[in-house]
């Protein structure tokens, strides 16, 4: 369980590694290789993509005016709300007219891409020394896990992190250090005030701040019927040391476990929750608890990376700004730590008629100082040196951001996974509203993915 | 010049159902068409996201997946018929009242009914975005008050209570549309003529009884029309379910609109969306047949075509 | 007495959320999310430029200005002359093709919109706002042909032959007498063709691109993981009411005698 | 011939026979009255001149050239409507000048014909107005401005008098004859009232059933009938007719008697009119005496209903009738040459 993750892939990406270095060695025209010329040929052409309307994509429409003078190739660039994003894509992919040269999805769509024969391998643009920058090394560049979890399907790697987003406990650190809530807390559980590091103490601290009179809450969940009370799950799932198939990568597709003692007990668990949350959970996105949160009205939550700043560091929009602290989510029994990271990824579609130059530009935003641009606009990026600056390490998250990038696990992109996810959240959503427990809707929830899986996901724990 | 001489010696000679042709052919390109090739679907495997799933002729497989398999669409039809009666019968009553009140000022206050109209201006989209805010259970005016007057406790989510969420989704249509279905009677019970109300004043009828055996009796047509428009509409209801609730928590929202889009637009499963949405028009078509030669307002009006006599 | 105060009791409880989304407007984000309702407030005018002009909404209002005038009028060139048609015509079968008419609003448009996108695609139409505008036009044919049925029955058949006898074709006839005639109906059942197609979200949004998006589409752009933009929300509702509140007044004299579909008179 | 029906049929789409082989010829610059009870047939026969109804039989000629299927507007006829059909949404003048706008007339010419046509009907002062604003009388007249104003070779009128209160009728029937006269068109002009086709037409069309039952001269229509039911339909009170029998040159109808010459002996139908039927103050051997049933005066006349037996008989008389009442005696004069003898099985005239 714990070796998947990280060492394996690093074997692979040396290897090519290994194969892009000869290449970059080959011959002075390498040497030379400027943006400029390399561009040269597809002058005047005039690349469209689409992504959802989020500060990454507004700072890359900021950003892409220097590309543009210095190549003569435009950019034009689509923002649309997250499925509508996606169902753009679908449409457009699937009527094969090629309208987007490159396109921004979330990585769970992979499978369904590659499957279709939707999408052109980048390698063949890595490999092609015309349009390769040598300084673009991916392979050393990136966090290699999230790069293979984001954009790589069966050994085969499709574009690069767009966005590397992912999701950890958010906690009022103003309070947390308040002298009179220390001691408080203290008296009652005997132990310190801290960071929750097990889930029994993350209980405890909810328990503990939540005054639901005062209009304050110990938690926030996200419990609507959406995509945002998967992923929220999938933390704790993860953390109780559960997971939806048993499998090695994203790309596979293995045994299906999501009904095992271990996830039933991370329901049982997540739902335990809802006592220390506001009586609308059952309501809320990351939209709603985020504004909570900004109001100063909830202690802790599980929280994504991308929208940290809007909280912890806008003043003009949160009244928390400054006094927020954040921290991986607890690890498992073993203490290992685990991530729950989803990514926004560049793909090419196969359709397009303009591939090189959409390649060059997706190279040239993976450069350092874009990527370090678009991470302080609110982005997440998949470089570490772009971490490692310095005014990315002001930022009050960034170590919990690069714990949890750094415990990637990675999750289905298989052609099924989006459906997948919509059969979970529809059995959560289920169980969170009573009408089902937690055995149920998860056995429920087993039995069609197996039905939709076939052969390859029988059932692990079987449903009697 | 030419063709023009041609189409009117056409008209002139009586083949002027002609002029039907340009909005049928409207109709059979840019509806029919997809409807068919939406009907030819149900009966293949397409599948956008899933390979190998490429429209290959799979008969009835996914007819028999809806009628044996498909638990979660049966719930979805109930819940929707509900919807559907629900609401309609509820906007007529509303309507028909709204109505008959507003009957007597609106000579004097037209810009009454335009103020009334301004739900049904709305977008349904921005309706829903507008409700969410409104039932938000931390922010929102309505449950605030709804607290404030005792009628909600502190624990109350609207949106977030399975029984509740339902009812709450339906009142918001009727605050919705009830203006139209005022509209429309409204605009029936002022192109009523007078005798019959006189001669029935004259027989002695109380208001009650006018209302009942004059009034109602001559609405009938208007009454079915707007019944049949609603009825239809409320249907497709999507845009504001899909904002409040996308059809949680659980499954206690996950209306045919809801569910047909997600086979559609999530699933991707192109094939077997298009059987859920063909049994949905059936249903649909059947009973406005139905509803509409019960009622049998054409009687009336194919009088209006009668030859003129010598 | 008591039935003006119900009368203003209904109205005002029928306004209120449209007051509050014209409130909230006005109100900064801080203000929007207060605990309890705030009837007054310090009002900031900020959410209609930083909508508008910064996020750049402008063109969807002209957008979908050009989608629903357009698709109003082609509603109405195809749907009058077929109202036309069946209001003096007889012709075997006339009452169920009457009746296909209105069938064509009873096609799901979530499993049409699909093939109509391919549609399109293979007619090289989509991206283009001609799609959607064809798109809107298709299902409002139904409700212009079944609205004007009952205004051309209600004008007398002689004033067809006065205008033939005065040397009009049958044609000139309809275009030059009978419409303008109709106009009281024309205008209710273009209110009404407006309003459909200018809040329709499903057609706009699959069928358009993204230079071509109406304000519907671009609604759900504001629900943001960072958060609903409440303000801006309510700026894009009020906004796109304006137009609607404007075309009704304008046409509020002959919009109730407008809706009568013709249905009672028989 | 400037005018002709020739073997016109109409038959509509529910079976309706409307016109059944119809014939009629007539000179341009007559005014020809259409005369008929409803269902004769003679609205349809206008209609088909007009070009609003195709005939399912037969054709129309004027002046020599087929018109059976040419639309209204190539055929140089104007129209006055029953309700008149005035365009709700133009004022008067633009209603007159509708007919010249289409034939792209230009303004100057336009104004001078609309001014000129409204000061023949004395319509002047209302041309800013809209139809609405129009008592009955004057919409009339705009439709009657309305149709002639282009100078059609023929106009057509179908009742177009027939919404006016009764004076009004009276006053616009006088208006229309001078109207004629001045013109000098070709009216047509439809009615069901024989007062009206009496006063106007120079040739009356009876209709009767869709077949056309005489055409003639008001003056000859009224004397000289063709049929039983001509002479039924013109004439007011309408004239008596007896069903009975000659036998050795006696007319017999139930107890009522009367020395006939020059008849067969046979059923036949007696007709006199009642106008024309003489009072006596005692009996002769030229009368026959009768019950007085009801009188009514119509100042300066008397209609007295009077009865024999069975036979019931109206007479119109200007004596002084003081002094009748019912049950009074009264002896009445059939002259020679009042009498119309029709057949019984088809009410043709007797010659």
């Amino acid at each position: 369980m714990i070796g998947r993750s990280l060492v394996g892939r690093f074997v692979r990406s040396s290897a090519s590694l290994a194969v892009c270095g000869l290449l970059a060695l080959q011959g002075t025209e390498a040497m030379a290789w400027s943006l400029e010329e390399a561009a040269a040929p597809y002058e005047g052409t005039t690349i469209r993509t689409v992504g959802e309307a989020l500060p990454p994509l507004e700072a890359m429409a900021k950003l892409k005016s220097e590309f543009e003078s210095r190549t003569g190739i435009t950019v034009e660039i689509e923002m649309y709300e997250h499925s509508e994003a996606v169902n753009k894509v679908m449409l457009d992919l699937n009527s094969r007219r090629g309208r987007y040269d490159f396109i921004l999805q979330p990585h769970r769509e992979l499978g369904r891409f590659v499957a279709n024969g939707h999408l052109e391998p980048v390698e063949r643009f890595m490999n092609d020394p015309s349009l390769r920058d040598p300084s673009f090394m991916p392979e050393e560049q990136l966090y290699q896990g999230l790069w293979h979890e984001i954009s790589w399907y069966e050994g085969q790697v499709y574009g690069f992190p767009f966005t590397a987003l992912n999701m950890y406990m958010w906690y009022r650190d103003d309070l947390l250090n308040d002298p009179n809530e220390r001691a408080g807390f203290k008296e009652k559980y005997g132990y310190e005030l801290k960071p929750a590091t097990t889930w029994q103490e993350y209980t405890d601290i909810a328990e503990w701040f939540h005054r639901p009179d005062e209009g304050f809450y110990g938690t926030a969940l996200q419990g609507k019927r959406h995509e945002a009370l998967w992923y929220e799950w999938l933390n704790f799932l993860y953390s109780f040391g559960g997971d939806m198939l048993e499998t090695n990568s994203g790309s596979e597709c293995g045994p299906v476990v999501v009904n095992s003692p271990e996830a039933i007990a991370s329901l049982e668990y997540y739902k335990s929750l809802l006592a220390y949350s506001p009586a609308d959970s059952l309501n809320y996105t990351w939209d709603e608890v985020m504004a909570l949160m900004q109001q100063g009205k909830v202690y802790q939550m599980i929280m994504w990376n991308d929208a940290t700043y809007a909280v912890a560091e806008d003043h003009e929009a949160s009244t928390v700004a400054g006094k927020m602290g954040f921290d991986i989510v607890p690890p498992q029994a073993n203490g290992e730590p685990v991530g729950q990271v989803e990514g926004w990824t560049y793909l090419i579609p196969a359709g397009s008629k303009n591939q090189e130059a959409a390649y060059l530009f997706i190279q040239w935003m993976m450069e350092e100082t874009q990527q370090l641009n678009q991470h302080l606009n609110g982005g997440a990026t998949a470089r570490p040196d772009v971490y490692a600056h310095p005014d990315v390490q002001a930022i009050s998250y960034s170590q919990a951001s690069m714990d949890t990038n750094a415990a990637a696990r990675p999750k289905p992109t298989i052609p099924e996974s989006p459906q997948i996810t919509d059969i979970l959240v529809r059995e959560l959503s289920s169980y969170l509203s009573d009408a089902k427990n937690a055995k149920e809707a998860l056995d429920d929830a087993a039995v069609e993915m197996s039905e939709l899986l076939g052969d390859c996901a029988p059932l692990k724990y079987p449903v009697e | 010049m030419r063709t023009n001489r041609i189409i009117e010696r056409v008209l002139d000679h009586g083949v002027a159902p002609l002029l039907l042709v340009p909005s049928v052919i409207l109709l059979f390109v840019i509806l029919l068409g997809p409807f068919l090739y939406m009907v030819w679907t149900g009966f293949t495997d397409l599948h956008y996201a899933l390979p190998n799933r490429d429209g290959a002729f799979v008969g009835f497989a996914n007819f028999r997946r809806l009628m044996q398999d498909d638990p979660i669409f049966w719930h979805s039809f109930w819940l929707t018929m509900k919807f559907v009666f629900g609401v309609v019968l509820v906007e007529f009553m509303f309507g028909l009242g709204l109505a008959l009140l507003l009957f007597h000022y609106i000579k004097q206050h037209r810009f009454i009914l335009t103020l009334l109209l301004v739900p049904m201006m709305l977008a349904p989209i921005a309706v829903g975005l507008i409700w969410k805010l409104l039932l938000s259970g931390d922010f929102g005016m309505f449950t605030y008050y709804l607290r404030y007057f005792g009628l909600a406790d502190q624990q109350t989510s609207i949106l977030g209570n399975p029984s509740l969420v339902m009812p709450a989704i339906m009142l918001i249509d009727v605050w919705q549309w009830t203006p139209f279905v005022t509209l429309v009677i409204l605009a029936g019970l002022l192109s009523l003529p007078k005798e019959p109300f006189e001669a029935a004043i004259m027989d002695g009828a109380r208001p009650l009884q006018i209302f009942r055996d004059v009034t109602l009796p001559l609405l009938r047509p208007i009454i079915a029309l707007v019944l049949l428009l609603r009825g239809i509409d409320a249907f497709k209801e999507f845009d504001k379910v899909f904002i409040l609730t996308g059809g949680g928590p659980g499954i206690s929202t996950e209306m045919l609109s809801i569910y047909t889009y997600r086979i559609n637009f999530r699933d991707w499963d192109l094939g077997y969306g298009a059987v859920c949405a063909f049994m949905v028009y059936l249903v649909v078509l059947i009973m406005c047949s139905v509803f509409y030669k019960a009622v049998y307002w054409n009687e009336g009006r194919s009088k209006t075509v009668g030859k003129a006599a010598s | 007495m008591a039935m003006v105060a119900t009368l203003i009791a209904i109205l005002i409880l029928f306004l209120t959320p449209y007051l509050w989304i014209v409130m909230t407007s006005f109100k900064t984000r801080l203000d929007i999310l207060s605990d309890a309702p705030l009837w007054f407030f310090t009002p900031t005018s900020e959410n209609y430029p930083t909508i508008f002009i910064d996020k750049n909404y402008l063109p969807l209002v002209w957008n979908s200005m050009i989608v629903a005038s357009f698709s109003t009028i082609l509603s109405l060139a195809f749907g009058t002359p077929a109202a036309y048609v069946f209001a003096r015509y007889d012709f075997p079968g006339k009452e169920d093709l009457f009746f296909f008419f209105l069938t064509t609003r009873m096609a799901p448009p979530i499993s049409i919109v699909v093939p109509m996108f391919l549609l399109f695609s293979v007619l090289g139409l989509t991206d283009k706002p001609i799609a959607v505008i064809l798109a809107h036009t298709t299902f409002n044919v139904s409700l212009v042909v079944w609205m004007m049925r009952g205004f051309f029955a209600d004008i007398p058949r002689e004033i067809d032959e006065a205008a033939m006898m005065d040397g009009h074709t049958r044609g000139g006839t309809f275009l030059r007498v009978l419409l303008p005639l109709a106009a009281p109906g024309l205008a209710a059942t273009a209110v009404l063709c407006f309003i459909l197609s200018w809040n329709e979200f499903l057609y706009a949004f699959i069928l358009v691109a993204f230079e071509g998006r109406t304000l519907t589409v671009g609604i759900p752009g504001l629900v943001t993981p960072h958060g609903t933009l409440w303000g801006q929300v309510a700026a894009v509702a009020v906004v796109a009411t304006l137009p609607i509140i404007f075309f009704t007044f304008l046409v509020q004299k002959h919009l109730v005698r407008g809706l009568t579909f013709g249905a009672v008179k028989g | 011939m400037a005018v002709s029906y020739n073997q016109i049929s109409k038959v509509f789409g529910d079976g309706t026979v409307a016109l059944d082989n119809l014939n009629l010829e007539f000179e341009k610059g007559e005014f020809i009255v259409l005369l008929g009870p409803s269902g004769s047939g003679k609205t349809t026969a206008c209609r088909i001149l007009a070009g609003l109804e195709e005939a399912t039989g037969g054709s129309v000629t004027v002046d020599d050239l087929e018109v059976t299927s040419l639309p209204p507007r190539e055929r140089n006829m104007g129209m006055v409507f029953q309700n008149y059909a005035l365009y709700g949404h133009k004022t008067v003048y633009e209603n007159i000048a509708y007919p010249l706008r289409i034939r792209k007339i230009d303004n100057g010419n336009i104004d001078s014909r609309v001014r000129a046509i409204a000061k023949v009907l004395q319509i002047e002062s209302y041309l800013d107005r809209r139809p609405s604003q129009l008592s009955g009388g004057q919409a009339q007249r705009v439709a009657v401005a309305r149709a002639l104003v282009w100078n059609p070779e023929i106009c057509l009128m179908d009742e177009p008098l027939s919404n006016l209160d009764a004076l009004l009728r009276l006053e616009t029937r006088t208006e229309l004859k001078r109207l004629h006269g001045d013109l000098g068109q070709t009216f047509v002009f439809v009615t069901h009232d024989q007062e009206e086709a009496m006063t106007l037409g120079t040739r009356i069309a009876v209709l009767n059933g869709g077949k056309l039952a005489q055409f003639d001269t008001p003056r000859r229509v009224y004397h000289e009938p063709a049929t039983r039911f001509v002479a039924e339909f013109i004439g007011r009170p309408a004239m008596n007719v007896l069903d009975g029998e000659v036998a050795g040159g006696v007319f017999r109808s139930g107890t009522f008697e009367l020395p006939v010459t020059g008849q067969p002996n046979g059923p036949v139908a007696l007709g006199v009119r009642p106008e024309q039927i003489l009072l006596q103050e005692a009996p002769t051997d030229q009368t026959v005496s009768f019950d007085l049933d009801v009188l009514e005066l119509v100042e300066p006349d008397a209609l007295m209903f009077v009865k024999k037996d069975n036979t019931s008989l109206v007479v119109r008389v200007m004596h002084d009738t003081t002094g009748l009442d019912r049950s009074s005696q009264i002896h009445l004069e059939f002259p020679e040459h009042t009498r119309h003898f029709f057949e019984i099985s088809d009410g043709r005239r007797r010659s």
